[in-house]
Formats: structure tokens, C-alpha cells, sequence
């Protein structure tokens, strides 16, 4: 796709040409959730109030209904807003959708799609944004997607509603309404396929690991390193589950060193598993001490200078990747 | 019209399997799993009254219901002892047995997950327009959760074909229904949604059929929900062993003495159809299918190592 | 009996605080708020009714609460913005704001959490033997969620002293409560977990009195709980910007034309209690306290970067 | 305490006992749960009605009811059976328990214990089986443990009550009967402070870290490799959030290796935080690839012979034990 002559859409409008391509593609595909109907009125406009439903206040039954549905047979798509909100959706997410394939036997599929916004930039505080993509990482028989920019939105959500199994897409609050290049709007098959990171930036000396905003940040930090003689490689993971571990290993194979960077809670989240893999089977080229560069772990604040504060920023990716630089380490 | 030979038939079979698995689990033979003694009524009522096409969403007590539906005891055997022949290949075990050739789907023994998926089941059936509406047995346990109040409201408000079936047999596991909720009554509730609300007697198969044709019939006429209760008792423990130390002697006996089976028998034999011969040859023959049935598990082979992980993803 | 100049002055306050924010949000001087103009009726009456003992938990649309309890326009406004001088330290913003000294405890702005909270904050007035019951303030929506009827039936099974106050504005969020269940009433439910349920016109300042004090009167001497609807309407949008163009215009124009800041000022002017002279003076006194908040808020310093994980754990 | 002369009591009964010794110490302590006052008859008899509670079946009130309880002055105890049931009651445990102190700036404190069983051994299937501890290590706010011993069981559950925090303490279904020596009932003071790990077998070649069952696993696998002269130390971390993480770094930092051993499926796992944690501040000292050893990432099984061959077995840590002392390793 060519970036200078794209269209320029944010995010939101992104997710809102994917359902449209996807819903005119397959009779079966439906969204709903509390207000998608108020929200996305020209997909009520083209497709429907049967395929395009506004739901009563209750996440757990909207997160039922669309596993129920696609078992027998629909492809449904629920919008849970926040991911916080995912609290009372867990059982119908991990116990039904994740697990009843199994179960049975393999009598069931749950092809559905789950999305939720989450990040700062909202100053909306720790019940609206809560970045807990990792839970669904940890749970069987669920894929998991957070995107950095308008083009994988859209792709990845192509890609999550054409899959036959249960898929949550986030989307990162700080990044909604922030317009990116994207391909022509006819373009029903510009699909990103779940499982494949992106390498952002070619880098020899070190590899920077993230997802979603702080993708931005650590280009940023790039720019600064490569300022400073340091080659700084960026990879997107995009897809969070199934994780590209090929991509990320061929990468710091290269550079023998890996910084792993998300607004996420450090401890068991998407940096402990990157760097664990790395850890594991990239060991003998490693050259430097695998560095985590998290939100803290605490809930996320309101306040407007305590939420800038929170997700990592490129000073400190430029800083740890200096240190990992300065190799051998002490222990 | 509910045929009561092949009603008496069934149940007996119900009873015969269950308390087959019982012996099997004291010999070590079988895991623990949940038995409905005493309801057999019930699934044998609501059942008979559904159409092939019409699916079913059960719980951890699924047994009656699917021999009910005409489940095989061979394949249900063998699936609790988690072979290779059971419905799920092996993969439930007792507690979440899904049988989709015979429409029962997305068992669940998560308690209120059935009444979660049932909504998404029922739309499939009106957006697909396919023939058959859905029922979804749970307990009165089960009421509880939110996710009844969540299941109901949703399937008022967007006129779901769903035949709630509240399986009322005033215990919950270890915890009898009156320590969990004021009254008596849980189909009051439905009119808190605008839909109907039926209570029968869940001891007597011939009432349980009527009410639930009854349900059925105007659920496929007005395409919305009706809720119905059917009260009876778990005449066993919550699931094997359980000594039942915690339950009220004279509440227990007063409840065996209305045993679905004896009763429907009782008014078979008082109706001239059946007698003693007749019933006797009954037993024989669902003792027979049971033992059969023990034959089939017990030959039946373990899934490979492979199953741990074939099925996680589609 | 209401003091109704003080209810008056309450009711302004609170809507001269939102409209403030509203102001403040327009100029990129505060984050975007969910206000409840038009509601604040619901609000005073409800509290009036309380004693100090008593303890309230509130949602995301909460300022009328806090305001009608008494709490400082300048520290909600504060708090609003993120700054140290907020009830909260500045770590809540506008969602979650509880203030404890006021007995406004454990504000969640999941929608639902405050029905989840409040039993336990029941449970331990009675069982620590504290005078005080709890009331519960939530919306039309929340009553969707299941965690309404499994804290309705906890409380009426537990015996909780518990006023239930449902705000039904008509809306929840972008979506009219129409879409959302059959019939018209919340507080219908109430019979089917065997406790009281009253709606009451929410516009009505003095009839929400009543209706809160004789409600609460009666959880006071039968220690159970109460479901009080207050029929209400969300005047402006779900929460700043909201250009409300979802919104039925003759509906809106109807319950804006039943206001009830001008109702009560009407009725308390044809009683001979208000003329403009002192409808006018209270404007002011008002106006100035805001003018002063936003002075306050503004001047308060932001927290620093400790706060972020100074109250992770106790 | 002297292990020869101490009771063997089961986890079961070291639950009820660590209960019973904290409510006579603390009339603020409650339990309820369902059918905790049928199954804890003797508690029942002990403490009356007010105090040990059968519940309505909803494990999210019960949960709410804990939170709210907790602060506003008593101390409750919540027992919701099975791990995966947990998925009802995420919402109050991780948005309620876990955010509101942070989010009323300190006004109000959670000290509430939430107890669940999980892990194979029963046959239950992945509706009652889900190692699921990963998640709320992950969430902000929240203490998680746990015990592989009676002993442990009950001084960590009654430092669970005492503690000011919500704390998730999980037992392993597979040793709820499983007998172990623990000190003289009457002995109020045996506490198990969270955040410290036990060493259950010193070595010097290489560190198994585990919790739960899988540590009996480790021992089992450290005998066969003292046979084959491979000296392995067992690390028991007990604590899994706060983590002792310089026990595991000064182990790791003399072993030079470490393989993590856990039945929870691995994916942002509890093995991930541990294995990232040693690759980030032990790299100097690691002579091989931290190696993971966990449950598949699939739903627990309930037949007899697939759920025997769930969990991580002996022979697999030895040969991983074997293989991490054939340093250096290839990439
Ligand atoms: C969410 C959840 N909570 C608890 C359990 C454990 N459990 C299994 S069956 C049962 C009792 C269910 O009672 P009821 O709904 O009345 O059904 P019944 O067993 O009486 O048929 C309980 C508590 C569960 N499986 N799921
Ligand atoms: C669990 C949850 N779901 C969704 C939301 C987003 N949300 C915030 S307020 C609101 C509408 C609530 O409606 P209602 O309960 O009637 O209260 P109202 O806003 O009308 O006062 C929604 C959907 C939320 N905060 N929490
Ligand atoms: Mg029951
Ligand atoms: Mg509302």
C-alpha cells in the first residue's frame, strides 16, 4: 500500500469500514452492544436493526449471546467499550467461548470478535482503562489482537471476523481518533493477518518489542538512539495470541539484545512472556540482560499529568536501550 | 398426547443409568458425577414435548435430559468415564456432555452458563430462520446468578423462542433453596420481565408434558420466551459419594414418597395399562441396556495423548 | 418535613456545578463529565430523607449526590480536574468520587458496582451494630446488569438495610431504556425477591421526600431493604460532548418543560415562600460560590508523579 | 517445628483450622460462601450463624458483598470453590478490591480473602480445573498465593487475614487430601508472611521454581538428577504476588540456571514473570536458556489418562535439567 496517496482515517473509522466490507462479504456477521446502534448509524443504515443492535446494560449476557450465536452458526461482533468492563463478560469469554471446543469434543466453533478500548489518553481512570490484554493471552482457545495504527485496525479486524475462532481485538484509547494511512475503502482485501508482527523500523544493535501506542514510543526512541550512533530495530506484535515468535527471534538473533515495552502492568503481562521466549531460545545470542519497560503496576490514574506519566516514554526506551548497549553487564 | 409406556421407559432408564453410575463410582469404576433421582419427570416431561428440530441447552445434571432427547446410556457411560466412544470423544467427562446430533449443545457446568449461551442459540434460530425454539434447563440454584435476570430480560426485549426450564429441586449443592431467596416461587419472576411464568408439578411426567407442550406451543406462536418451574427434589446427594447428613430426614422421605417413577407406574397399572408382567419385563430390559451400556464404556479406549490439544483451536 | 429553600438552593447548586463543568469543559479547562441536569430533584429529595449515620454509594453520575449531601463544590471541582484539593487527591477525576467524612463511600463507575458494594457496606453496619442505613443510588441501566438481582436478592435474604434508589432517566448512555426491557417499571421487580418496591415522580423534590423518608423509615424498623424508582429525565447528553442528536426532540422538549428547579421555585413563589427578589438573591449566592470553586480548583496544585503508586496497597 | 513429632493434617483441615484460630482471635473475621456453613459444620457450631454464612449461588455478590464489607470494618472470607468460577466475580475482585483504594486516594482498605481450589487430580474438567493465579498477579491492587503443603496452607491463609490487602489464595485440587505435618493447632503464630519463597532442596548446579503440586514434581525430578549427579535446588515460591524475587535471583545467581515448573498454561504465565525476572536481573550469572516447563495452553482435561499427563511430569524436568547443564547451548 502505497502511504503517500492513502486516505488518511483514524481508527474508529477504521473498525467501522472493516464491519461494513465484512457485513456486505457475509450475511452472517452482526454487531451489537450497548449503543453500536446509536454509534455506527450508517452500518444501521445499510445492514439493519437485525444486524446491527443496540443490547440492554449487561456485558456478561452480550459476551453469551454472541458465543451462543456463533456456535450455531452466525459470526457475531460485540463491542464491550472498555476493557475493564470485560470483568463480567470472563465466564462467557474463557469458559464457554475459550473452552467448550474442547469439551465437546470439537462438536462447537466460536467464530466472534470481541472489541475493547483501552490506554491512556482519556483521563478516564483505572475502571475505563485497564490494559489486560494478557488475561486472554494466559486463557486456551482465544486469540488476541491490539494494533498501533488505523491500517492494522482495520486488517486485523478483517482478519479476526473471518477467523473460526473467538478473537478480542483492543484498540488503544490514545490512539482512536489519531488518522493513519489506510488503503482504498474498496479494498475488501486488505487483511492483516492474526500472528504476524510488523518489523517498524530496521535496526542492528537493538531490537525494541512492543504493541499498540507505545509502538510510537519507541520509534520515537529510535529516532533518538540512531541520533546517539545506536541502530534500534522496531518490531509491532500486533497480534498478541497467536504471538510471532519467528519474527521476534530473527530479530534479536541479529542484535543479541531485546527491550520489551507496553502501557500494560509489568508482572505476568505481554513483556514477561516476550521476554521468557527470548529468554529461551534466542539465549546464545543474547548480549545483554532482556529489559521490560512497563506501566506501572498500579491502576491507571485520571489525572491529566499522572496519565502522561504512566505508559513509558521514549527517554526511558532510549536510556535502558544505552544501558543494554554497554554491554557485559554486571549481574 | 404423552405416550406413558415409552415416558416409563424412559425414566426408568434415566433411574437405571444413574444408579448404575452410582455403584460403578463405589467400585472405582467411575468418577463421582451428579445424579437427578427423583427428577425424571421433569426432563422425561419437558422433553417429550419438543420437536427434532427444537434444541436443548443443559447443565451438570444433564443426564435425564439426555436420555430423554434418546441419548444412548453406551456413548453417555463412556463419555463420563472419559473414553473415546462417549458423545465428547472423552473431552467432558460427566459434567458438560454436549450431544449435537441430538440438539443438545453447549452443555455447560459453569451454573447459569446455559442461560448465557441460550439467548445467542435462539437468535441463530430466528436470524437463520430455522424451525425450533430453544430450551434451557437449570436450577433453581442457577436462578440466582445474574445471568438469569440478564437471560430473561434480553430474550423479552428482543423475543427470543426460549423455553426456560427452572429445574426446581430445592437444593443447591449443599445449600437448601430457602436459605437462598424469600418465597417460594421462582417463575414470579417472569413477570418482572413481561413474560410468563408457569409453575407445575415437576413429580408428575403427564403434568410437566402439558405445561411444557403448552409453553412450547405459544413460544413457536408469539416467537417470546416463557419461563416455566418445575418443582421436585434431588432425591440423591449434589454428586457421588454424598451422605446427605445435611438434609432434613422427614423433608426427604415426605419427597421419596412421591417418586415420579412409582407414581406414573401406580397410574399406569390403575389405568389398565400396565401390570406386574409388564413392568417386570420393563426392568429387564432397561436392566439389560444397562449392562450393555457398562460393556460398551468399559471396552471403549482412552483418548491418545493428542486429544490434550486438538480441539483448542477451529 | 423538607426545608424547601434549602432544598432549592441545593438543586441550584448542583445544577450551577454541572453547567459550570459543562462551561469549564467547553474551554478545554476540564475533562468531559457525565452530568445529571434535570435530575436533581431525585437527588436532594433522596438525601434530605437520610441521617448523618447513613451511608450512600453513588456511580458515575454523582455530583448531585455529593452536592445534596453537602459536599464542596470546590473540592468536586477539584477532583474533577485532577487536582491534590479533590476529595479523592486528585486520583479519582469525575467518575469514582467518594468522600467517606460525608459517608459517601466506594463510588464505582462500573455501571453495577454499586450494587455489587453495597451489601457488604449493609453487612457490616448490622453486623457491627451501627446505627445508619445504606442507600444505593443507581440508573435504569444498571438494573439490566445481573448483579441488581443478585444484590436485591441477597439483601431481602440476608434482611440488609438497604435503600435501593433506581434513577430511571430514560437513557443509559446512547441507548433508550425502551430498547432495554419490556413494560415500564424497575421497582415491579422488587416483589419477586419478596421486598418492597415504590416509584415516585423524580421531578418532584417533595415527593421524593416523602417517598425516601417513608421508605426508609420502614428499612429502619423491619431492617429490610426498599426499591425506590424515581421516573426521571437525562437532560443533557451522556456525558460532555454529547450532541444528544439521537435524542427524541418532542421527548426531551416535554420533560424539559417539567424542570423541577423552576416546578419547585413555582410552587414555593404560589405558597408565598420564594418571590423574585430572594429567587434572584439565591441565584447570586450561587453563582459566586461557583465562581469561587472553579478559583479554588484552578489554584490547586496537581498530584506528583508519587501519587501514582502511593495507595496501591494499604 | 519438627516435622517427625508434628500432626499430619490434611490442606482441608489446615484451612479450617487457620479460620477457626483467626476468628476466635478476631471477631471482625467472618467466611461465607456456598454451602461454607454445611461443609464447616464445626465453624458453624463454633462461631454461629452471623459469622459463617451459606450464600445465595452468585459468586459475584458474594464477592461485592466481601469488598464492601471489607471497607467499611470486618475482615471476611469468601470460599468460591473452583477457580474458573472466579469469571463471575472479576469485576469486584480486580475493579473493586483492587482499584478503589487507589482511586479514593486512600480513603478506603480491602483486607478480604478470597479462597478457590483448582488444578488436576479430580477430574473435573476445565470448568473446575484453570490455573488462572497468572491473571490476578497481573492485576493491580492484589496479593496471590499458593501453598504446596498443609503447613503452608494454613500460615499463609491466616497471613491472607491478617493482611490489610485482598489476597487470592488458591489450593491445588490435587493435594486438597493429601496429609503433611503442620505444628500443634493451638499455636496461633504460625504465620506464613506472603512474599517469602521456601527453599525445599538446596544444589548447586541448577534451581527448579515452582509452587503448588508441580513442586513436589521438582523434588521428585531433583532426586533422579542427585542419582545422575546433577545437584538441583527447589525453589517453592508460595507467594506469587508480592514475588521473593531475591530468593530466585540468589539462587539463580550461584546456579547459574533455572528451569520454572507450573501446571497454569504458560502464555503470560506465572513462569513468564519468573523466567523474565531472572533474564533481566541474573543475565550476568546464566550459564543456559531459562527454560519453561507448564500445563499445555489447552482446557484441563477430565479423562483420567490425559489429565495424568497434564501437568509438567519429573522425567521432563530432569531431561530439561540435563539439557540446561550441557552449556552453552546453541541458539
Ligand atoms: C458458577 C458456578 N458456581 C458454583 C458451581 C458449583 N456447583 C455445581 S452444581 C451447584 C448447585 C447448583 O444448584 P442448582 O442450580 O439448583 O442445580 P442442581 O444442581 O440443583 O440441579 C453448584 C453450587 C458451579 N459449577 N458454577
Ligand atoms: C459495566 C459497565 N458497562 C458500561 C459502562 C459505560 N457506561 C457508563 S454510564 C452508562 C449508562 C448507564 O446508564 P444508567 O445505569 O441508566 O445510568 P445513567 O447514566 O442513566 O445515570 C454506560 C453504558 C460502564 N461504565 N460500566
Ligand atoms: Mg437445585
Ligand atoms: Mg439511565
Amino acid at each position: 500500500m502505497n502511504e503517500i496517496t492513502a486516505r488518511q482515517i483514524t481508527t474508529s473509522d477504521a473498525i467501522g469500514e472493516a464491519l461494513a466490507e465484512e457485513m456486505r462479504r457475509d450475511d452472517r456477521v452482526l454487531v451489537f452492544g450497548e449503543g453500536v446502534a446509536t454509534k455506527r448509524i450508517d452500518l444501521l443504515a445499510a445492514f439493519g436493526p437485525q444486524r446491527v443492535r443496540n443490547t440492554p446494560l449487561a456485558e456478561g449476557i452480550i459476551a453469551g449471546t454472541a458465543a451462543g450465536a456463533a456456535a450455531t452458526g452466525l459470526r457475531p461482533v460485540v463491542d464491550l467499550l472498555f476493557a475493564p468492563f470485560l470483568c463480567y463478560a470472563m465466564d462467557e469469554i474463557v469458559n464457554s467461548a475459550g473452552k467448550l471446543r474442547t469439551l465437546s469434543g470439537g462438536q462447537f466453533a466460536f467464530p466472534m470478535v470481541v472489541l475493547a478500548q483501552t490506554g491512556s489518553g482519556w483521563g478516564v481512570g483505572a475502571q475505563h482503562n485497564h490494559n489486560i490484554e494478557a488475561w486472554f493471552v494466559h486463557s486456551p482457545g482465544l486469540k488476541v489482537a491490539m494494533p498501533s495504527t488505523p491500517a492494522d485496525a482495520k486488517g486485523l479486524l478483517k482478519a479476526a471476523i473471518r477467523d473460526d475462532n473467538p478473537v478480542l481485538l483492543f484498540t488503544d484509547l490514545g490512539l482512536a481518533f489519531a488518522p493513519g494511512p489506510v488503503g482504498a475503502s474498496w479494498d475488501e482485501e486488505h487483511i492483516v493477518p492474526l500472528g504476524k508482527a510488523a518489523v517498524r523500523r530496521e535496526g542492528r544493535d537493538v531490537t525494541l518489542i512492543s504493541y499498540a501506542k507505545t509502538v510510537h514510543t519507541c520509534l520515537a526512541a529510535a529516532e533518538d538512539l540512531a541520533g546517539q550512533g545506536v541502530s534500534a530495530e522496531v518490531i509491532d506484535l500486533r497480534s498478541l495470541k497467536p504471538l510471532d515468535e519467528a519474527a521476534i527471534l530473527a530479530s534479536v538473533r541479529r542484535t543479541g539484545r531485546a527491550i520489551v515495552v507496553h502501557e500494560a502492568g509489568g508482572p505476568c503481562g505481554m513483556g514477561a512472556e516476550v521476554a521468557a521466549v527470548i529468554a529461551e531460545k534466542a539465549f546464545a545470542a543474547l548480549r545483554a540482560p532482556v529489559i521490560r519497560l512497563t506501566g506501572p503496576d498500579a491502576p491507571a490514574p485520571a489525572s491529566f499529568p499522572l496519565e502522561q506519566a504512566f505508559a513509558p516514554n521514549a527517554d526511558a526506551i532510549t536510556a535502558a536501550a544505552l544501558r543494554a548497549c554497554r554491554e557485559p553487564l554486571p549481574a | 398426547m404423552l405416550d406413558l409406556m415409552d415416558a416409563l421407559r424412559r425414566m426408568m432408564t434415566i433411574r437405571a443409568y444413574e444408579e448404575t453410575l452410582v455403584a460403578l463410582h463405589g467400585e472405582g469404576r467411575a468418577a463421582g458425577t451428579c445424579t437427578a433421582v427423583g427428577q425424571e419427570a421433569s426432563a422425561v416431561g419437558v422433553v417429550s414435548a419438543l420437536t427434532p428440530d427444537d434444541l436443548i441447552l443443559t447443565n451438570h445434571r444433564s443426564a435425564g435430559h439426555l436420555i430423554a432427547r434418546g441419548a444412548d446410556p453406551a456413548r453417555l457411560m463412556a463419555e463420563v468415564m472419559g473414553k473415546r466412544d462417549g458423545y465428547c470423544g472423552g473431552m467432558s467427562g460427566s459434567l458438560h456432555i454436549s450431544a449435537k446430533d441430538l440438539g443438545v449443545v453447549l452443555t455447560s457446568t459453569i451454573v447459569g452458563g446455559e442461560l448465557g449461551l441460550c439467548t445467542g442459540v435462539a437468535l441463530s434460530q430466528t436470524m437463520l430462520k430455522r424451525p425450533g425454539i430453544v430450551t434451557c434447563f437449570f436450577g433453581d440454584g442457577a436462578a440466582a446468578e445474574g445471568r438469569f435476570h440478564e437471560s430473561l430480560n434480553l430474550a423479552a426485549v428482543w423475543s427470543l423462542p426460549i423455553l426456560y426450564v427452572c429445574e426446581n429441586n430445592e437444593w443447591q449443592a449443599f445449600v437448601h433453596r430457602r436459605e437462598t431467596m424469600l418465597g417460594d416461587s421462582i417463575a414470579g419472576r417472569a413477570a418482572g420481565y413481561g413474560i410468563e411464568g408457569v409453575t407445575v408439578d415437576g413429580n408428575d411426567v403427564e403434568a410437566v408434558h402439558a405445561a411444557a407442550t403448552q409453553a412450547a406451543e405459544r413460544i413457536r406462536r408469539t416467537g417470546r420466551p416463557v419461563l416455566l418451574e418445575t418443582r421436585s427434589y434431588r432425591l440423591r446427594g449434589h454428586y457421588e459419594p454424598d451422605d446427605q447428613s445435611y438434609v432434613d430426614a422427614a423433608e426427604l422421605a415426605a419427597w421419596k414418597a412421591r417418586d415420579p417413577i412409582p407414581l406414573l407406574a401406580a397410574r399406569m397399572t390403575a389405568a389398565g395399562l400396565l401390570d406386574d408382567a409388564a413392568l417386570g419385563r420393563l426392568k429387564d430390559e432397561v436392566a439389560a441396556a444397562l449392562e450393555a451400556a457398562v460393556g460398551f464404556a468399559d471396552a471403549s479406549p482412552y483418548p491418545d495423548a493428542a486429544a490434550l490439544t486438538a480441539h483448542v483451536y477451529a
